[in-house]
């Protein structure tokens, strides 16, 4: 007992003595080699599969972007230097997220920290971020409390929106195809019993009810579900011309299939996350076309085009057409501010990305209340792209398919 | 309705069943509880999955490569890994915890080479995802096939138990493996065939759940643990009680599904699994203890 | 002497927050963490060898608990009523469990973590309409540390407490043999329901304390099974029957997987199994045992000098 | 005046009835042996005296008290103790700590300094003297068979329940069994044995109670008893099928 405390209170003085001493060290511009960007996210556990596709990529890409490019300027220090990456695995835990910004900020004495994948961890990682002065770009959280949080957390931004954007966006494009006669009034709503779902359905079931929609289902169902036959057998039958599922993933997949498989084919069937990926087209085969989902990018922007082609080249697969060009922009508006500060001071940096204007793969992008508010909230598979059917301030990029296709069996 | 979802839930129960039946092996005869068996059922889907998006070849074939391949990983494993242990343990006890301790292990090895190979993206392919109507119920066709493959490994397993000698040293082993050298049996020997078996088994799953579900390179534990609960909720060593318990399981959760609500399936499951024990806590099947 | 030595130590203990930075603060915080984890499960599970994977279950019963008093209550009534609430619980599921015995009750035991899961989140979802819920106290890494590593020394006084006492003994004959347990008149149920209970409260408190830090609280985090299988682990490996067995797992294991995490981001699984595959094969008895062995060796050079 | 009485005592497993309306006395101070053959039911007797088994119809009572209702913590209480057919040691505890159990559990529990002269002192009496700190583990047979003895008698019961206790000892260690119990018959506790050694039944056993395929066979003196005709065949009938 004895000697097991005195050993651990002197390895703990120990560690403590020696962050403080490299803390204390003073960098000098001169002696830098490169610019240290740190982050810690989800390689392994139950967000893994998430930050795979939105986050870890657009990280790789943004650096190898930067880097490609020579590096980023620093006109107060006299230097262009490249991105050097020191990257952890937080294992989908907070606990470990909020630890390994804590390493980065006061052991790894990185100069900008990315944050991790999903809202939970942001949310968690809030504190952490402010305390030490970081920015911290939100790229892939969903949360109506983005308001307040970044009033809360002064160098905290919000760059996906809340449940309200997507699901008001939602009803009022269901509401111009009712009107003109193209759907019933009778809607479906199936929500993954977590975090994204429920912040989502309890948007849309208000706004549902008050365009005056009837709600002939509306239930959650438990996170990690495999068989949705029940689900889909039920509704099938309700006569509704459609379906809302706020799912995740592997939701989202297994809704199709069994969708087709039951040749449940409503005039509108939206699926929340995982629609806008990549794979999904693979999935679904040929009735991926005129589904609905989450998000939506500008078929017809060159830099989306040339993004999608780089990610592509680099990665090996497309991004996602919903948080990862959300994501890239977000790493693009870091960048631009550093280079217009000139230096890496944190606080001026976060300064420049509350007010200036940036220009990204999005287009011209500026951050009100340290939020994006230009966003695309519903998107439609049509010819191979998951292209924006409605978009906060913006138009249309294109007109909705409804109905859509009717399901081909498959072969 | 009731009809249909009952069938519903038939077809599930039977991938849970199938799932559980390697498990319940390789816990009931080699005495190993194997956290690692539902990432060799992840492995068995990457598999299937790579033979048929590279080189187009059907799950059904890709079965026969599969399930051998499983069957010789797992026969590695307990030879290098498990078999030093079971043979240093003095009791059942210090084995159980070395197993844990081993096979956790184990699990972030295989975790680890799929998602050095594969990322952690979810992956899925479409195989057979036609309709096909059964009594007025319409049901996918590759569920069906699981289900129907889940009955044939059911009863081949069962018949290789009861109606071979091999069947009879494994149960033998299984029912008691201090006696079980008195007459004649290599335990150590009978304990990594079993092992090995269940791990094809496993691969066989793998296989099979791919045709129809989204998996990715971090869900083995889901399936570690839905597999465990039906395997104790049957009765450990009992491939009867794996089978009746997988059935009731699908079955339950389809109807709570249709008729109750489905945010509380998972919650019903938990809470049958539970209602079993309180009852039973020896499982459906299960002997007493001792 | 133990004792002054013992409040000499968590006073050192203690004052570290103010020499080090955020960062080992932060491991402290982690450390202290599992540490009173695995000791409040080898309360119950060293002895008795019932191997429980019902942790988390307490620990994300205090989590929430705090998420949703945090606002109502002062913060020492939150954790009182935390703890109330896990004692609760335990009792209820003690008396539910304590019949099943070996694989059954560990697999119970997860079970009934996940089914507390799903219940907290059925509720949330249909009730509340909320999942995710907010901690804003103003709690910094610091207290949180220190409410650690006052829970820790708690729980190693009672441990040690109970190793002296009565009821240690009778958890004892009970898990060499509960027949023979029962014949000798110990209260089986009544025994085990007590520590069960004790160790639960532990727990609840562990996750109670640790919920501000996250601010954001909601099932898939304070319900992560992982918890409960790193815990058992930790104590496993420490050795459950010996007073700092499971503090000595946890500290190492800790450290480990920060440590590959750090190094290894991409390998960090493969290298932790290889890793845990040799520790079983090389220090089979624990890490307390190479302990022992490595401090029989110190002892006999002290004397020999 | 009667300590123990079964009264239509039965046991089922499943299809299978291993005791079978079996009804006896035992009054205070005697000591009586359980005999007959391998599966006649006395072990499950004695597990349902003890409480280990729920009966299935019957009822036991201890000094006019029923106790088939209770569960063996309570009737160890009540002051009945048993030893097991296979010893039954507490292997990671010490001799002491294993006889220490057992007094700290008991109705009238001791602990500390008093238990330790108890401890003491029932481990002399049964041969064991001083060898407290010994490990359980590390006794020879006779000596757990010792051990278990002290372990019972440290609950201070009236009634003392002995499976087998005398089985697998060599003729040295018989005789120094035999005497231990003979001791303790004198002290005025009654016993209940289980035996199929029948020296140490003529000479312990005042009374013996034979049973076969779950029921009573014979009751009576231990000399008659066993020149009874249907006993002999019993054993013998067993002994060759």
């Amino acid at each position: 007992m004895t000697n097991l405390s005195r050993r651990t209170l002197l390895q703990a003085m120990g560690t403590g003595a020696l962050a403080t001493a490299l803390a204390s060290l003073p960098t000098f511009a001169q002696d830098r080699t490169a610019i240290r960007i740190g982050y810690a996210v989800s390689k392994t556990g139950a967000n893994a599969g998430g930050a795979g596709i939105s986050t870890i990529p657009n990280y790789l890409l943004w650096v190898d972007d930067v880097n490609k490019a020579g590096g980023l300027e620093l006109s107060k220090l006299g230097v262009t230097l490249p991105l050097e990456v020191t990257e952890y695995d937080d294992r989908s835990s907070a606990e470990e997220t909020v630890r390994a910004i804590e390493r980065l900020a006061t052991q790894d004495n990185v100069d900008f920290i990315l944050p991790s994948w999903g809202t939970g961890s942001n949310l968690a990682a809030g504190p952490t971020f402010d305390r030490f002065g970081f920015p911290q770009l939100a790229g892939t959280a969903v949360t109506d409390m983005a308001p307040q949080l970044a009033q809360r957390w002064k160098n905290s931004f919000w760059f996906l929106g809340g449940g309200h954007d997507y699901a008001n966006a939602l009803v009022n494009l269901l509401v111009k195809q009712r009107d003109a006669g193209a759907i019933n009034n009778k809607v479906a709503i199936a929500s993954v019993a977590d975090g994204f779902g429920i912040d989502l359905s309890k948007a849309a079931t208000p706004a549902f009810e008050a365009a005056g929609f009837e709600l002939v289902y509306d239930k959650t169902y438990p996170l990690g579900t495999s068989d949705f036959a029940p689900i889909i057998n039920e509704v099938s039958g309700l006569g509704v011309d459609t379906f809302v599922a706020f799912s995740y993933p592997p939701d989202t997949f297994a809704l199709t299939q069994q969708a087709v498989v039951a040749n449940f084919s409503p005039k509108v069937f939206y699926l929340g996350v995982g629609t806008a990926f990549p794979i999904y087209p693979n999935v679904a085969g040929p009735n991926h076309n005129g589904v609905m989902g989450v998000g939506g990018i500008d078929p017809d922007s060159e830099a989306i085009a040339a993004y999608f082609e780089r990610h592509t080249a680099l990665v090996g697969q497309a991004p996602d057409s919903w948080a990862s060009a959300v994501t890239y922009a977000s790493l693009e508006i870091l960048g631009q501010a550093i280079t217009r500060v000139g230096d890496l001071d944190k606080s001026a940096v976060a300064a420049e990305i509350a007010s200036g204007e940036f220009d990204t793969i999005l287009g011209k992008v500026k951050l009100v209340d340290n939020q994006l508010r230009a966003l695309w909230t519903v998107g439609q598979w049509q010819d191979g792209k998951f292209v924006g059917l409605a978009h906060t301030e913006g138009k249309a990029a294109r007109e909705p398919v409804v109905p859509k296709p009717a399901w081909v069996p498959a072969s | 309705m009731r009809f249909s979802a009952i069938l519903t839930g038939l077809v599930l129960g039977g991938t849970y069943a199938l799932i559980a039946m390697g498990l319940t092996l390789q816990y009931g005869v080699a005495r190993i509880m194997n956290l690692a068996y539902g990432d060799l059922i992840i492995a068995g889907s990457f598999c299937a999955m790579l033979l048929f998006t590279a080189m187009g070849i059907n799950p059904l074939i890709a079965l026969f490569i599969v399930v051998p391949l499983g069957f010789a990983l797992s026969w590695l494993v307990y030879a290098l890994m498990l078999q030093p242990l079971a043979r240093r343990s003095p009791n059942r006890d210090r084995l159980e915890g070395d197993s844990i301790l081993a096979t956790f292990g184990l699990l972030f090895v295989i975790q680890g080479v799929a998602l050095v190979l594969f990322g952690a993206n979810y992956q899925s392919y479409s195989f057979l995802a036609v309709p096909i109507d059964v009594l007025g119920t319409t049901i996918a066709a590759n569920r069906l096939l699981a289900f129907a493959l889940a009955v044939l490994f059911g009863v081949g397993l069962w018949l290789l138990l009861t109606r071979t000698r091999f069947g009879t040293v494994i149960r033998a082993v299984a029912a008691n493996p201090g006696s079980a050298p008195l007459v004649g049996i290599n335990v150590d020997h009978v304990a990594r065939l079993a092992f090995a078996l269940g791990g094809g088994l496993a691969a066989a799953g793998g296989v099979v759940v791919s045709m129809y579900l989204t998996f990715s390179a971090t869900m083995g534990v889901i399936f570690t643990m839905k597999a465990l609960i039906v395997v104790i909720m049957g009765g450990v060593g009992n491939l009867l009680g794996a089978l009746a318990a997988g059935l009731i399981l699908g079955v339950v959760e389809t109807l709570v599904s249709s008729f109750i609500d489905p945010g509380l399936t998972l919650a019903a499951t938990y809470l049958i699994f539970l209602a079993v024990l309180v009852v039973r806590p020896q499982g459906l099947f299960g002997k007493a203890a001792r | 002497m133990i004792l002054l030595v013992s409040l000499l130590a968590l006073a050192a203990l203690a004052a570290v927050p103010f020499f080090v930075g955020a960062y080992p603060l932060g491991l402290g915080i982690g450390i202290l963490g599992y540490g009173a984890l695995a000791t409040a499960w080898a309360l119950f599970s060293g002895p008795t060898r019932y191997i429980s994977l019902a942790t988390v279950a307490f620990f994300g019963i205090g989590a929430y608990t705090v998420a949703v008093l945090a606002d109502l209550m002062p913060y020492p009534l939150v954790l009182l009523c935390a703890a109330l609430i896990g004692l609760v619980v335990a009792l209820l599921v003690g008396l539910a469990t304590l019949r099943l015995a070996g694989i059954y009750f560990v697999i119970f035991t997860f079970g009934l973590a996940e089914l507390v899961r799903q219940l907290v989140t059925y509720y949330e979802v249909n009730v509340t309409r909320t999942l995710g819920r907010y901690v804003f106290l103003p709690i910094g890494p610091e207290h949180i540390y220190w409410q650690l590593l006052g829970l820790l020394a708690v729980t190693l006084a009672l441990a040690f407490w109970i190793s002296r006492a009565k009821i240690g003994l009778a958890l004892r004959v009970i898990g060499d043999d509960p027949v023979v347990a029962s014949h000798l008149g110990v209260r089986i149920t009544r025994t085990k329901l007590a520590l069960f209970s004790l160790s639960a409260v532990a727990m609840t408190l562990a996750g109670a304390i640790q919920a501000p830090r996250w601010t954001y609280i909601e099932p898939s985090i304070v319900f992560n099974p992982t918890v409960s299988f790193l815990t058992v682990i930790m104590a496993l490996l420490g050795g459950p029957n010996r007073l700092f067995g499971p503090l000595l797992g946890a500290v190492p294991l800790f450290l480990l997987f920060e440590w590959l995490s750090a190094n290894f981001p991409n390998h960090y699984s493969i290298i932790l199994g290889l890793l845990f595959i040799a520790i079983v094969f090389l220090l089979p008895n624990g890490v307390l045992a190479a302990w022992d062995k490595f401090a029989a060796r110190l002892k006999n050079k002290e004397a020999s000098a | 005046m009667s300590l123990l009485t079964l009264s239509n005592v039965t046991k089922r497993f499943g299809g299978l009835t291993a005791v079978n309306d079996l009804s006896f006395t035992l009054t205070a101070g005697e000591s009586v042996g359980l005999l007959g053959p391998n599966g006649s039911g006395k072990t499950t007797a004695l597990n349902m005296i003890s409480g280990y088994l729920p009966v299935t119809a019957g009822t036991i009572a201890l000094d006019g008290m029923t106790i088939s209702t209770l569960g063996p913590e309570r009737i160890a209480h009540r002051g009945v103790a048993r030893t097991f057919q296979l010893v039954r040691a507490l292997p990671s505890l010490t001799v002491g700590e294993n006889v220490l159990a057992a007094l700290a559990f008991r109705k009238a529990p001791l602990w500390g300094s008093e238990a330790e002269a108890k401890i003491g002192a029932l481990l002399e009496s049964v041969g064991l003297a001083g060898r407290q700190q010994e490990q359980a583990s590390n006794l020879t047979y006779i000596d757990l068979k010792r051990m278990e003895l002290a372990r019972a008698l440290a609950t201070e019961p009236k009634l003392l329940l002995l499976d087998e206790w005398l089985a697998g000892l060599n003729p040295t260690e018989l005789r120094s069994g035999i005497d231990l119990i003979t001791r303790l018959r004198q002290s005025g506790i009654t016993i209940l044995l289980v035996e199929h050694v029948m020296d140490a039944v003529r000479a312990l056993c005042t009374r013996c109670i034979v049973m076969n395929t779950g029921s009573r066979l014979a009751d009576g003196p231990t000399a008659d008893v066993l020149a009874d005709k249907s006993v002999i065949r019993a054993y013998l009938g067993d002994d060759h099928a």
